[in-house]
């Protein structure tokens, strides 16, 4: 397959013409197909058209965030692979390695929430296997419309049945996630699924297709027309047509998906290949020309070998499809025979389509008529860019000068009481139980601390080590401060993970946004991105990975701007780990972090006064550095009992979460709110329901107290006593800026459990 | 022959829990165990067969279904009809079905929905060869993951199994009563575990390989092992001195899923 | 008059849709040895007992509730059926 | 002479065997405002193309598929219907 002198591209008979309608079609603009013209020196036939299309869209070229991107750290000392690879991998100690990823499936999940949902989270494992891991956990951050819309609990309901049925399948455990529900959301909802795993650093391998000659081998599920420009579908607004657009519906096979899984890695451990990548989004063609483009190679294809479903297809379809659990991959040539054993002793179809070259190019046959011959590395990476310019939407300036004053204060204490079970009662903020419990969560029996605690805490195979994990974002504070969100997501998932007793590592990221093109959301994703770098640098957690996804709007509304955060620490002694919630009665309860009055964004005003509005929480960057070297050296030094976050709805919620989430039952407490470390001023609303950043809620046994104040006193972290924990049917006695109220534990408890199921009770599952 | 024994853990495409009974046989109980092949046709003269949790070939189908049919199934069958110790947990359990080793059927949780969450069950026979480490009316607390785990049978089968005393483990809450808040799927009779009517067929859907390691917090699940290698001892002659776990602590109030 | 109806609702993957059920179903009638067996779909059977005046107006019934419930039109063909009464 | 069949298997939960799945569509149905929908079942469609002599051949061999393996006699009723080819 060498290509001889004679050889040209030949257009094929029945190819639509070429017309600046057709062009636009495929989502390029006037400049872009002039660029294609001069590096290609002639036009383009369809199918090549069809080539740059899906590699240039946003989904693949990262056309509008690839500039921005540069200003998150990639560095340091933990990453052994950064950016650009399937997936990040960080060393966590003993020779093992961790990959991990994040990846959105927005809009099949708006348009086929089940399989959609499904088909995320098999592209992700993917991306984590073929790095020579096995998945160890999947989370899934969630964002849905209102459960009170029959529409978003369709959308919801099915997509936690997609993840659930995939990853159970598949057996990999789903251990935690976010599930928050805001109208924002309502049409375009955000489904992200984070895949963990696990491998021994020596066997890590990439994407890479080196070595002229050597095998380039299509294996898995057959090619079908399935999903054909996905990843252009996904780097456009979502509209009613889209939702009617059949084609892009992808149906997932976990049990397919399992087969490649253990199947990849024994062809791994047995070192018969040298290059692996899952064929995702743009399908054959983002995986055969990044292949290439790593290794300066070229690949020559022939289609005709592709094992396909559907009769009649052409190289056009072949070449972008979707259809799911695929992958590409590039053999020893001595061993091309073992791989073909390895593939047929788990019943997996394997085609060696083409070869290795090293003329850089990719080129692609139809029964060995050239029909695409593009180079590869302008093709990969010199994708135009763009730099827009950004500017803040009428609409968030007008929230951000809301005077809160108004929200600031309680008539009374039945006031504080019925807000305190409003929030509990709040979807975003209540018990995921109802999620969760649809999925494994302790297959593979790793699990040490599952969903429901501040971060998910796994052993890892290093002898005695665990690893800790979490997903977190905020779009109501990114919305209303983009740069602040930004940093508030890292540092939320960092605290979050270190309340376990980790020490923040790395993270991957994936930023949901509306379209760039317009200056409000392109001034979020700027700030955001800002945000996010300032606030990894200061945590000392470079970014390994991730994935943008834009356009995430209907009817002209973006959702809300949502950079969410994957991030992975680990825990020396898995025995010191810190659980989230209260443990034991008489156990001392202590704040650490200044509550500023800080009301603006927050669950408090969107739940009970239906507000978006003011400044989010500020996020001092040197505080939240230094709450997360106070939480881990506290852990190592079982100083801790208990710890948890502080987040949606403020310390009151916080204090409630630990009371209801003890292993045995509800246990009430006794708490002064005002003996939290504060700042000046701070109004009633902002001690009890404000979001300030750097806050933690900890327990110790009776009479340990002063390890904790040292500890605090250590690293500049203000600390202090604000109460008890209570027996079991004691009531959560809370009192603070002149309000006391005493809930029942087991009441609260009944609210924040039920929330989900109540609105969720007439959804079943009927088609699945 | 070694001391101890060997379990063999049977591999179909699709089994996921098969790794984590080789750590509960292997960590857990420090004895020997092996993968068996499903395209193998060998059992390799392993003194247990366990068929594990996971959706062989995907569930299509039914579960179980198409798995009944693999080549070491012939084996398994074989075996198991000879008297051979043969545990399916799950997805084994419900393949065990599937090959009529075992009476009944295990179809949709009553509620349509997947479930994971630790459930109480009660040991209701501990003289089986799968629970002699265990006592009669035993409270543990052991994991779910299925969504097709709901036992049915036709009464007169169900009635057999009842008067022969082969249920074997059933959801109970945390007083220890066979409650329907406390049957997680809407199986008859609030049956998690039976057995056939020879006594060395064991099917259930709760996973004891899951707590059977200390690290993990919880081994309530281990003497389920433990019994197997008293058992497998006895037959072989040996001293038969069953370890005899600890009588399992039951958590109050973690029963309905509390877990940490 | 009103009176009963069965109706059978039949639900099919579409044309194009991945069937991973229908094809794993396949192999293993292959390697139970019936040979030609060409394809296999796997789909749903919903069969319905509608009150209607009559089986148009039980047809059309469950042909709106198909829309609205009983199949998944994205990835679904479906075809109602009034048996014989 | 051989040709390709388009065979259907319905397969149905038996009599007396709870049918979750069904009774929730019901319900649903109820929900949406569907009058009148007094019962339903929700079982399977097995859609196969089986080459075979006749029709009759067809039916035999599909039959034995059902006994072996398609259908679950314990809780599951079948049918096998030969489609005009
Ligand atoms: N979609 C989900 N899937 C699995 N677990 C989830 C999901 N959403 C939330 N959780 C789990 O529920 C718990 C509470 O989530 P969240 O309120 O986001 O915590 P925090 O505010 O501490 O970040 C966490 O353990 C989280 O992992
Ligand atoms: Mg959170």
């Amino acid at each position: 397959m060498t290509r001889t002198s004679l050889e040209r591209v030949e257009a094929r008979l029945g190819d639509p013409v070429m017309s600046a309608a057709l062009v636009a079609e495929h989502g390029l603009s006037p400049e872009e197909w002039e660029r294609i013209l001069e590096l290609m020196g002639r036009e383009p036939t369809f199918t090549e058209l069809g080539v740059f299309s899906a590699m240039w869209s946003e989904h693949c070229g990262y056309k509008n965030s690839r500039p921005l991107l540069r200003m998150l750290p990639t560095e340091g000392p933990a990453v052994v692979q950064g950016p650009g690879e399937n997936a990040g991998v960080i060393d966590v100690g003993g020779g093992w390695g961790v990959a991990f990823k994040i990846e959105s499936h927005n809009h099949p999940s708006a348009v086929e929430p089940y399989q959609g949902a499904a088909t995320g989270s098999g592209g992700i494992l993917r991306d984590v296997f073929t790095m020579g891991a096995r998945p160890v956990a999947i989370f899934d951050s969630l964002h849905f419309g209102s459960l009170d819309s029959p529409q978003s609990r369709y959308l919801f309901d099915g997509v936690v049945r997609g993840v659930g049925d995939y990853g159970n399948c598949v057996g990999v455990p789903t251990v935690g996630g976010e599930a928050i529900f805001d109208p924002a959301y309502e049409k375009n909802p955000l489904i992200n699924v984070m895949c963990i795993g696990v491998l021994p650093l020596e066997r890590l391998i990439r994407g890479e297709a080196e070595g002229v000659g050597n095998p380039v081998m299509a294996v898995g599920a057959r090619t079908g027309r399935d999903g054909i420009h996905g990843a252009t579908f996904a780097s456009e607004e979502l509209d009613e047509e889209a939702v009617d657009s059949r084609p892009q519906v992808q149906v997932g096979d976990p049990f397919t998906e399992k087969l490649l899984l253990e199947a990849s890695l024994e062809l791994i451990e047995r070192d018969l290949l040298i290059g692996i990548q899952d064929m995702g989004a743009a399908g054959l063609t983002s995986s055969g020309t990044e292949m290439a483009a790593r290794s300066g190679s070229g690949i020559d294809l022939d289609v005709a070998y592709l094992p396909v479903r559907e009769e009649g297809m052409t190289p056009y379809e072949m070449l972008l499809s979707e259809s799911q659990e695929r992958m590409l991959l590039v053999a020893k040539p001595e061993h091309e025979r073992a791989v073909r054993e390895v593939l047929e002793r788990w019943d997996l179809q394997a085609a060696t389509i083409g070869r290795v070259t090293d003329d850089g190019m990719f080129r692609v046959r139809e029964d060995g008529v050239v029909r695409v011959e593009i180079p590869v590395k302008p093709l990969v990476d010199d994708c135009p860019t763009y730099v827009r310019e950004g500017a803040m939407s009428p609409a968030t300036a007008e929230a951000r000068a809301v005077d809160l004053r108004p929200y600031s204060s309680f008539a009374t204490d039945g006031e504080v009481e019925a807000a305190l079970g409003t929030l509990l009662d709040s979807p975003s903020v209540a018990s995921r139980r109802w999620i969760y419990e649809q999925y494994d969560t302790t297959v593979q029996t790793n699990t040490l601390e599952g969903p429901g605690s501040d971060a998910a805490v796994l052993r890892l195979p290093a002898e005695g080590r665990a690893l800790a994990a979490a997903t977190d974002g905020n779009g109501r504070h990114t919305w209303l401060d983009p740069r602040t969100g930004g940093r508030a997501a890292v540092a939320e998932a960092a605290r979050n993970v270190a309340c376990s007793g980790a020490r923040p590592l790395a993270v991957t990221n994936c930023l949901n946004f509306g379209s760039p093109l317009r200056p409000e959301v392109y001034f979020q994703l700027a700030g955001a991105v800002e945000g996010m770098g300032e606030a990894c640098r200061a945590l000392r957690t470079p970014v390994t990975g991730g994935n943008v996804s834009l356009y995430n709007e209907t009817g002209a509304q973006p959702v809300y701007p949502t950079p969410v955060i994957g991030m992975l620490g680990v825990i020396e002694d898995l025995e010191r780990r810190v659980p989230s919630a209260f443990q034991r009665e008489d156990d001392e309860i202590w704040v650490a972090g200044r509550t500023r009055d800080e009301i603006g964004g927050s669950e408090y005003l969107a739940a009970c006064h239906g507000l978006v509005a003011g400044r989010p929480p500020a996020v001092d960057l040197g505080e939240a550095a230094a709450l997360v070297d106070f939480l881990v050296e506290g852990a190592a030094d079982g100083a801790f009992a208990s710890a948890h976050d502080g987040s949606d709805g403020g310390l009151a919620v916080a204090l409630a979460e630990c009371a209801v989430g003890a292993a045995g039952g509800p246990l009430g407490c006794t708490v002064d709110l005002d003996a939290a470390p504060a700042g000046a001023n701070v109004s009633a609303a902002g001690r009890w329901f404000g979001e300030s950043h750097s806050r933690v809620v900890l327990t110790c046994r009776p009479g340990a107290g002063e390890r904790i104040a040292a500890h605090g006193r250590r690293h500049g972290v203000p600390v202090a006593r604000v109460g008890t924990v209570g027996g079991p049917g004691s009531p959560c006695r809370l009192t603070g800026a002149g309000h006391a109220i005493a809930p029942a534990a087991a009441e609260l408890a009944r609210i924040y459990e039920e929330a989900i199921p109540l609105r969720m009770s007439e959804e079943a599952g009927i088609t699945s | 022959m070694t001391a101890g024994m060997k379990v063999g853990i049977v591999r179909f495409p699709g089994s996921n829990c098969d790794a984590d009974v080789y750590r509960a046989v292997t960590e857990g109980l420090g004895e020997s165990a092996t993968y068996l092949w499903h395209k193998s046709t060998d059992l390799e003269g392993v003194d247990v067969v366990v068929l594990p949790g996971g959706f062989s070939y995907g569930d299509y189908l039914r579960a179980g279904a198409i798995a009944r049919f693999s080549p070491i199934m012939g084996e398994v069958i074989d075996f198991a009809r000879a008297g051979g110790l043969t545990l399916g947990i799950c997805n084994g359990f419900q393949v065990l079905c599937e090959a009529h080793l075992l009476p009944g059927a295990l179809v949709r949780n009553r509620h349509l929905r997947f479930r994971c969450h630790d459930v109480g069950l009660r040991v209701e026979n501990a003289a089986t060869p799968f629970t002699t480490a265990y006592s009669e009316g035993d409270l543990l607390h052991i994991p779910i993951a299925h969504g097709e785990g709901q036992f049915v049978a036709e009464a007169a089968t169900l009635d057999e199994l009842e008067a022969e005393d082969r249920v074997i483990f059933r959801y109970v809450d945390r007083r220890g009563e066979a409650t329907d808040a406390a049957n997680p799927n809407g199986s008859a009779r609030n049956i998690a575990g039976i057995m056939n009517h020879e006594g060395n067929i064991l099917g259930l859907m709760p996973h004891p390989e899951r707590h059977s390691l200390a690290v993990l917090g919880n081994t309530d699940g281990l003497a389920v092992f433990q019994s197997l290698l008293a058992s497998v001892l006895r037959a072989r002659g040996c001293r038969s001195d069953p370890p005899r776990a600890e009588a399992p602590e039951f958590a109050v109030g973690a029963v309905a899923g509390a877990s940490s | 008059m009103s009176r009963v109806w069965s109706v059978d609702v039949r639900v099919t993957p579409r044309e194009g849709i991945l069937d991973p059920a229908g094809e794993t179903i396949r192999r293993a009638l292959g390697n139970l040895g019936y040979e030609g067996v060409h394809s296999v779909r796997a789909g749903r059977l919903i069969r319905l007992e509608v009150e209607a005046d009559g089986p148009e107006a039980a047809r059309a019934s469950t042909e709106k509730m198909c829309e609205q419930l009983i199949a998944n039109p994205i990835i679904e063909d479906y075809v109602v059926r009034v048996r014989e009464g």
